[in-house]
């Protein structure tokens, strides 16, 4: 590690060794038998990401919409309004929880438990740093896209379950949308897979480690990735239900979709649940092209950027940074773009993203065998 | 009407409108009434109510006449002749150009006007408006109910004569 | 086949049109247009960024002739009952009394300088059903009666929006009556012209 | 144009180039769901309700209800006065105040053989323009949100802000303004109006340039908008169509030109008709063209009439007001170009009594709106909901 | 008064500051069904607007019932549609408020006479809290309307019936005009 000729050496190793040393330190904790200090490690980034669903998922997208549409956004709950999401958690939890009398209570009441820990359950192997990670599986990736998948069960659930045409209609439309989404998505991913030649979500880090920053990430080590990049994006767009795919919720067409009959905190779950996964697929995209917790900085001669940025905090500090972009870009896409129909969703899909996703696969195997 | 009909020269619009009524009066003789030439809106009414039908569709197809268009049907309520009736205005949209307004009357109770839906689509609606309002037949209508009204209103809203009914579905409806 | 990327072509670059549009908007959110009125030269000076108003701090002043809350000045009013004839709507009751010889210099002048001749012991507004639309102001012939530009006055209650601008409660209102009627028995043979009088009696009759 | 067969049923449809409806294939079995939209739905632009007979997404017949915002007008008219009905006629077409009461005035003044002045004409005139760019903001910008995009929608209303804020100015009031009046209107232009309408249409210009490039030329948008609602001119016609609605399928007909009523001959404009490059003639997309076309085209009025308005101090618009309107017996037909179509009053008048004996409103919307039916036939329900937008209907205004 | 509110009579500490605490989410995240009746919904949407910008209360309009708290009845309810209100009130979770916008739902205003197809007043179907006034209401007045249905969350608490919160509330009003004449007096000054 080198360190840099003109700042006072204390400075970079403050963000970097020292905490490495804290964090192997504290995993080595064992209180009670038990491994108390990994528990904590683990639990870390799902407690960040409730409180970040809490409150800046819903209060950034509401003020960056305001921005873009000449508003001001919530002002008046708290200074600038930052508490708005309390208060909305605050007072759905107040609500009366009203089921049909004609639902199918089962599922109607099941149905946003599916989708709250769908979106979540893929946190467990997303590592927010070289050391915080809840389960570092040998097929992390394989287990990310599938658990998504799991999401459509929730949907179909509380939109069958509701008893109400809109929320059926909902419900369809979404399953046969992330279904069909899930091609593409996983295509592109796979092209992601086989630059690394692994499915363990902490090796993509490791692999995309290097002194210049953002040369060693997937997307700029490789031309072609930028297709599966742009076509993992689009597709996760899909299947987040967000703008300009957002028809199973489409209010202007369906009133609410498939949570139309859900009051209260079921329906503040399934709010929950969506920028939930939104940030999961960020983060996701972020860590398959660019590089996930590694610090985009490169080492300039004797400004040794990415030294200084590297590190535990700083990993999470760059995951999650890379998440909120892709959320900024989300939110950007979605409050300028019309919202497209069912059938052009499935020409898309079917043919545009696809044979697109097939053709950088093959590009991806050409470029890896012939060229590197 | 007279007082209207002073020695003024006539507009275009009169004279259009008079070569109209010429046209169709040669065609149904004594089934229209006389032009009623006033500079505002000229009219001629329909006497035997039940050729208007034939008459609407002479007057669309005509090469003639082409009227292509119906501007606008409202319903009348004519209480001292113990009347009801409908006023057409028509015009040749995009073609000839002149327009020309039509009457149709028919009796107070039970009275029934043919329907001209099906020769201008326009009618259909405005068909449905007046039998809501003033609560005339209309043969021939393809779909004739009520379309502002609820189904289940009680009396004719326009008519001159209407009371308003105390409650409806257990709301009171007056002040 | 070219039409095929030619719709992909056009998407990608009008999507891209519209994000930047957008963004501009995002990065114009550090200008702020303020509450310049209409009718002030700076109102279009600034037409990039927010154009929120914060409204119970700011607002756009609402211009003069502005028609909202109707608002009777009652010292002016000369109980001439025309306003309650234009309204369309019948929103305003007036009641009238007549007023006695000897109370004409309690009854007292308007701002402009006319006689008021009539008490008025009632003059209800219901504003919740005004529609303001300006015609009774127009009809008003002292000017008593307008539109204020006040606009925000919620209320909980209906009863709070009928508004009372009569000038005589009801015990005066009664007793102003009965000198009225003790006038008229004492001289009614020598007037000549009695004109006003059965103008406002349909109003006494009504009470 | 097409001709029209001899039989009653002549006005059949001519599926035109670029429709798209849906054909179901009636050997594939699936039950049918009646699907009821509104009256409380985000995209029924009020109260409108829509009994939808679906199969799947694909609607095979919606039936309009109307009626659920049927506030008696005709009623009212025959009840208060001459001038009492020009604020409910305000209230019928609430996005167009102005324009609805320039026809109800034509209609009456025609009976009163009243002589205007010029500078009032042309007061009309403005007023009614700028009306009608904040009547299609409101069009343009709903329908945007039909289709999903919400920015458009506020950058609409932004602008939209500006036109209210001046006609509040003018008249005293931001929406439903009473500014007509018959034989002249309420108040003269306040002092320094010229210069900020002025402004307001430099300002406007680029705006408009924006929300075209951020709506109507985006790729989504033109896909959920082109080839949707196909409706051929000669069916229009027979519909009774006018306004946008008409000029959308391609029948170069605008009463402004074709009445010549007020000082429209005066000014040089054009009847907005869409040319089909970039839509099909027809099209939900012609018709949303025509009004951001139109926009433009009443920006241009406003500037040439501005010019063109005579100055005088001191001015009295009411002076021309007659004192008691009493028309004289007789019955007339008045309209006017109102930003959904034509806008006619039939007036019955005995010339005895101060309220007309009969007043029938030939609203646009509801006679726009009775091609639902038709065009509703196999689409899909997001073509529904653009089909409905791109109506741009104002329930107050059907339902009356 | 209901078995809870008999119990918790006395009025704790620990009660009330809960009470603040809830009140304070409800009066913060108020959010409107969407819906629009007639002129009055053109003005509630240029209130949701930028220009005004409800968002700034945490006010946005939801399309459902079911996840709204609030009902603006802006404009004209008809015979027709009074029984759809009420389904749709009756839809709204508990607790919910009702804001009559506009001349028209407070009492049928310009159609209370001759309007034979008009309910008169929306508060003949379902109990209205706040009522504001105008033809349509400026969005400053529903803002305002909007400001005082707040004040009436602030108001309620456990024990404390919504007649017995609008008495406390009649006594303590706010004047906006004032306050944005403070405002601009202060801008000049400086």
């Amino acid at each position: 590690m080198s360190t840099g000729a003109l700042l006072p050496n204390s400075f970079p190793l403050v963000m970097s060794t020292n905490l490495n040393a804290w964090s192997d330190a504290l995993s080595e904790l064992h209180l009670f038998g038990m491994p108390f200090g990994l528990i904590i490690i683990a639990a870390i980034p799902l407690v960040f990401i409730a409180l970040y669903a809490l409150t800046y998922g819903v209060y950034g997208e509401r003020k960056i919409s305001a921005f873009m549409q000449d508003r001001l956004g919530p002002m008046e709950v708290g200074k600038w309004g930052i508490l708005q999401t309390l208060a909305d958690i605050l007072k759905l939890l107040q609500k009366e929880d009203i089921v049909n009398k004609s639902a199918d209570k089962f599922l109607f009441v099941i149905g946003p438990g599916i989708l709250f820990v769908g979106a979540f359950l893929a946190f467990a192997v997303l590592p927010f740093g070289p050391a915080f990670i809840g389960a570092d599986l040998n097929v992390g990736l394989f287990y990310a896209i599938g658990i998504v998948a799991l999401e459509v069960v929730g949907i179909l659930a509380a939109g069958w379950g509701s008893n109400n045409k809109w929320a059926l209609y909902g419900a369809i439309r979404s399953v046969a949308q992330i279904v069909s989404y899930e091609i593409p998505a996983a295509i592109a991913i796979l092209c992601g897979a086989m630059m690394a030649g692994t499915l363990s979500m902490q090796q993509f880090n490791l692999l995309q480690q290097g002194e210049y920053g953002f040369l060693h990430f997937f997307l700029f080590q490789n031309p072609i990735a930028w297709l599966p990049f742009i076509i993992y994006f689009i597709a996760s767009l899909a299947e987040t239900n967000r703008a300009p795919f957002d028809i199973p919720e489409a209010e202007s067409e369906l009133v609410a979709g498939y949570f139309t009959e859900y009051t209260g905190m079921k329906f503040a779950v399934i709010f929950l649940a969506e920028y939930g996964s939104m940030f999961m697929v960020s983060a996701i995209i972020s860590i398959v092209f660019l590089g996930g917790w590694n610090s985009p900085l490169p080492n300039i001669g004797p400004l040794s950027l990415n030294d200084w940025t590297t590190g535990p905090v700083w990993g999470a500090f760059w995951i999650v940074m890379k998440g909120f972009f892709f959320i900024f870009v989300q939110m950007w896409l979605r409050w300028t773009l019309p919202r497209l129909r069912v059938d052009q969703l499935m020409h898309l899909c079917w043919k545009v993203l696809t044979p697109f996703a097939f053709v950088a696969f093959v590009l991806i195997a050409v470029w890896e065998i012939y060229v590197k | 009407m007279g007082d209207t009909q002073e020695n003024i020269p006539q507009s275009g619009e009169v004279i259009a409108a008079k070569a109209v009524w010429q046209v169709i009066n040669e065609k149904f003789g004594d089934a229209v009434s006389e032009l009623d030439e006033n500079p505002f809106m000229p009219f001629f009414e329909v006497l035997k109510r039940e050729q208007w039908r034939d008459i609407a569709l002479f007057m669309r197809d005509n090469p003639k006449l082409r009227f292509t268009y119906m501007a606008c049907l409202s319903g009348v309520d004519y209480p001292e002749e113990r009347k009801l009736g409908i006023v057409c205005n028509l015009e040749s949209l995009g073609e000839l150009g002149h327009r020309i307004a039509v009457k149709v009357k028919c009796d107070r109770e039970g009275g029934i006007i043919p329907s001209v839906a099906k020769v201008w689509k326009t009618a259909d609606w405005h068909e449905r408006e007046a039998y809501d309002m003033y609560g005339m037949e209309f043969s021939g209508h393809p779909d004739l109910r009520r379309i502002l009204c609820p189904e289940d209103w009680e009396g004719y809203p326009l008519r001159k004569d209407y009371q308003v009914q105390e409650t409806y579905h257990g709301i009171k409806v007056p002040e | 086949m070219s039409g095929y990327f030619r719709d992909i072509g056009s998407s990608i670059t009008t999507i891209l049109t519209g994000m930047g549009i957008t963004l501009r908007h995002f990065f114009n959110a550090v200008k702020r247009k303020g509450d310049a009125g209409i009718d002030e030269e700076n109102y279009f000076n600034q037409v990039d960024g927010l154009v929120t108003l914060q409204y119970p701090r700011e607002a756009i002043p609402t211009p003069k002739i502005g028609r909202y809350r109707l608002y009777n000045e009652i010292d002016d009013c000369i109980g001439c009952n025309q306003c309650a004839r234009a309204c369309p709507i019948d929103c305003i009751t007036i009641e009238t009394i007549k007023a006695t010889k000897d109370d004409l210099a309690v009854c007292g002048k308007t701002s402009g300088g006319q006689q008021k001749r009539f008490w008025v012991p009632v003059f209800d507004i219901d504003v919740a059903q005004c529609m303001t639309c300006g015609i009774c102001s127009a009809v008003c012939p002292t000017e008593c009666l307008y539109h204020t530009q006040v606009s925000d006055f919620s209320e909980f209650s209906r009863e709070n929006m009928i508004y009372h601008f009569g000038n005589l409660t009801k015990l005066e209102a009664e007793a102003k009556r009965k000198k009225l009627e003790e006038e008229k028995k004492a001289a009614p043979a020598p007037k000549p012209k009695p004109k006003p009088a059965p103008k406002t009696e349909p109003e006494k009759g009504s009470q | 144009m097409q001709e029209l067969g001899k039989a009653e049923h002549s006005s059949v449809r001519v599926t035109p180039k670029g429709d798209n409806r849906v054909i179901i294939e009636k050997d594939i079995s699936s039950e049918e769901m009646i699907l009821n939209m509104g009256p409380q739905h985000p995209s029924t632009h009020g109260v409108l309700r829509l009994e939808c007979k679906t199969d799947g997404e694909v609607v095979i017949e919606a039936e309009p209800y109307l009626g659920y915002l049927h506030r008696c007008f005709e009623k009212h008219a025959e009840m208060v006065d001459y001038p009492g009905v020009v604020p409910f006629v305000d209230r019928m077409d609430y996005l167009a105040s102005m324009n609805s009461d320039f026809a109800f005035c034509i209609a009456v003044e025609k009976l009163l053989d009243v002589e205007i002045p010029r500078r009032v004409e042309f007061i009309r005139v403005i007023v009614s323009e700028f009306n009608r760019i904040a009547s299609h903001l409101v069009a343009i910008g709903t329908y945007a949100i039909d289709l999903g995009a919400f920015t458009p929608f506020l950058f609409c209303f932004r602008d939209r802000e500006h036109i209210l804020n001046l006609l509040e100015w003018t008249s005293g009031a931001r929406m439903l303004y009473n500014y007509i009046l018959i034989g002249g209107v309420a108040y003269d232009f306040p002092e320094g109006f010229k210069e900020r309408a002025l402004e307001f249409v430099k300002y406007f210009r680029p705006k408009a340039l924006e929300l075209q490039k951020l709506l109507t030329e985006n790729e989504i948008f033109v896909k959920r908008t082109k080839g949707i609602g196909m409706m051929p001119a000669d069916v229009a016609i027979n519909y009774g169509w006018s306004g946008p609605m008409l000029r959308g399928s391609g029948v170069e007909w605008d009463l402004r030109k074709e009445d010549a009523y007020s000082i429209y001959p005066e000014l040089d404009f054009k009847v907005c008709v869409p040319d089909g490059r970039f839509s099909d003639i027809g099209d939900c997309l012609s018709r949303h063209l025509v009004r951001a076309m139109e926009m433009e085209e009443s920006l241009n009025i406003i500037e040439q009439s501005l010019e063109m308005m005579p100055e005088e101090d001191g001015f009295d618009p009411r002076a021309a007001i007659p004192k008691r309107i009493r028309p004289k017996a007789g019955e007339v037909y008045g309209r006017a170009e109102n930003p959904r179509g034509e806008l006619g009053f039939y007036i019955q008048s005995d010339g005895k009594s101060t309220s007309p004996l009969r007043c029938k409103a030939r609203s646009s919307c509801f006679v726009n709106l009775s091609a639902m039916k038709e065009l509703s036939l196999g689409q899909l329900i997001p073509d529904l909901v653009s089909i409905i937008g791109s109506i741009d209907i104002v329930l107050g205004e059907v339902d009356r | 008064m209901g078995l809870l509110d008999a119990k918790i009579s006395k009025h704790n500490v620990l009660v009330t500051s809960v009470d603040n605490v809830m009140n304070w989410a409800r009066l913060s995240s108020l959010w409107p069904m969407g819906f629009g009746l007639a002129c009055c919904a053109i003005e509630m949407m240029a209130t949701n607007a930028s220009n005004y910008d409800l968002e700034r209360f945490g006010i946005f309009p939801r399309a459902s019932p079911r996840q709204s708290d609030l009902m603006i009845v802006a404009g004209t309810v008809t015979m027709k549609m009074a029984e759809r209100v009420i389904r749709l009130y009756e839809q709204m979770p508990e607790p919910r408020y009702v804001l009559s916008m506009g001349s028209c739902s407070n009492c049928g205003g310009p159609y209370w006479k001759h309007g034979y197809h008009v309910l008169k007043g929306v508060d003949r179907i379902i109990p209205v809290d706040v009522y504001v006034p105008g033809c349509p209401p400026r969005p400053e007045s529903l803002i305002g309307g909007l400001m005082k249905v707040q004040e009436l969350i602030r108001m309620e608490q456990i024990g404390i019936s919504r007649a017995e919160a609008l008495k406390k509330l009649e006594e303590k009003s706010i004047d906006p005009g004032q306050l944005i004449q403070a405002a601009r007096k202060g801008a000049i000054a400086s």
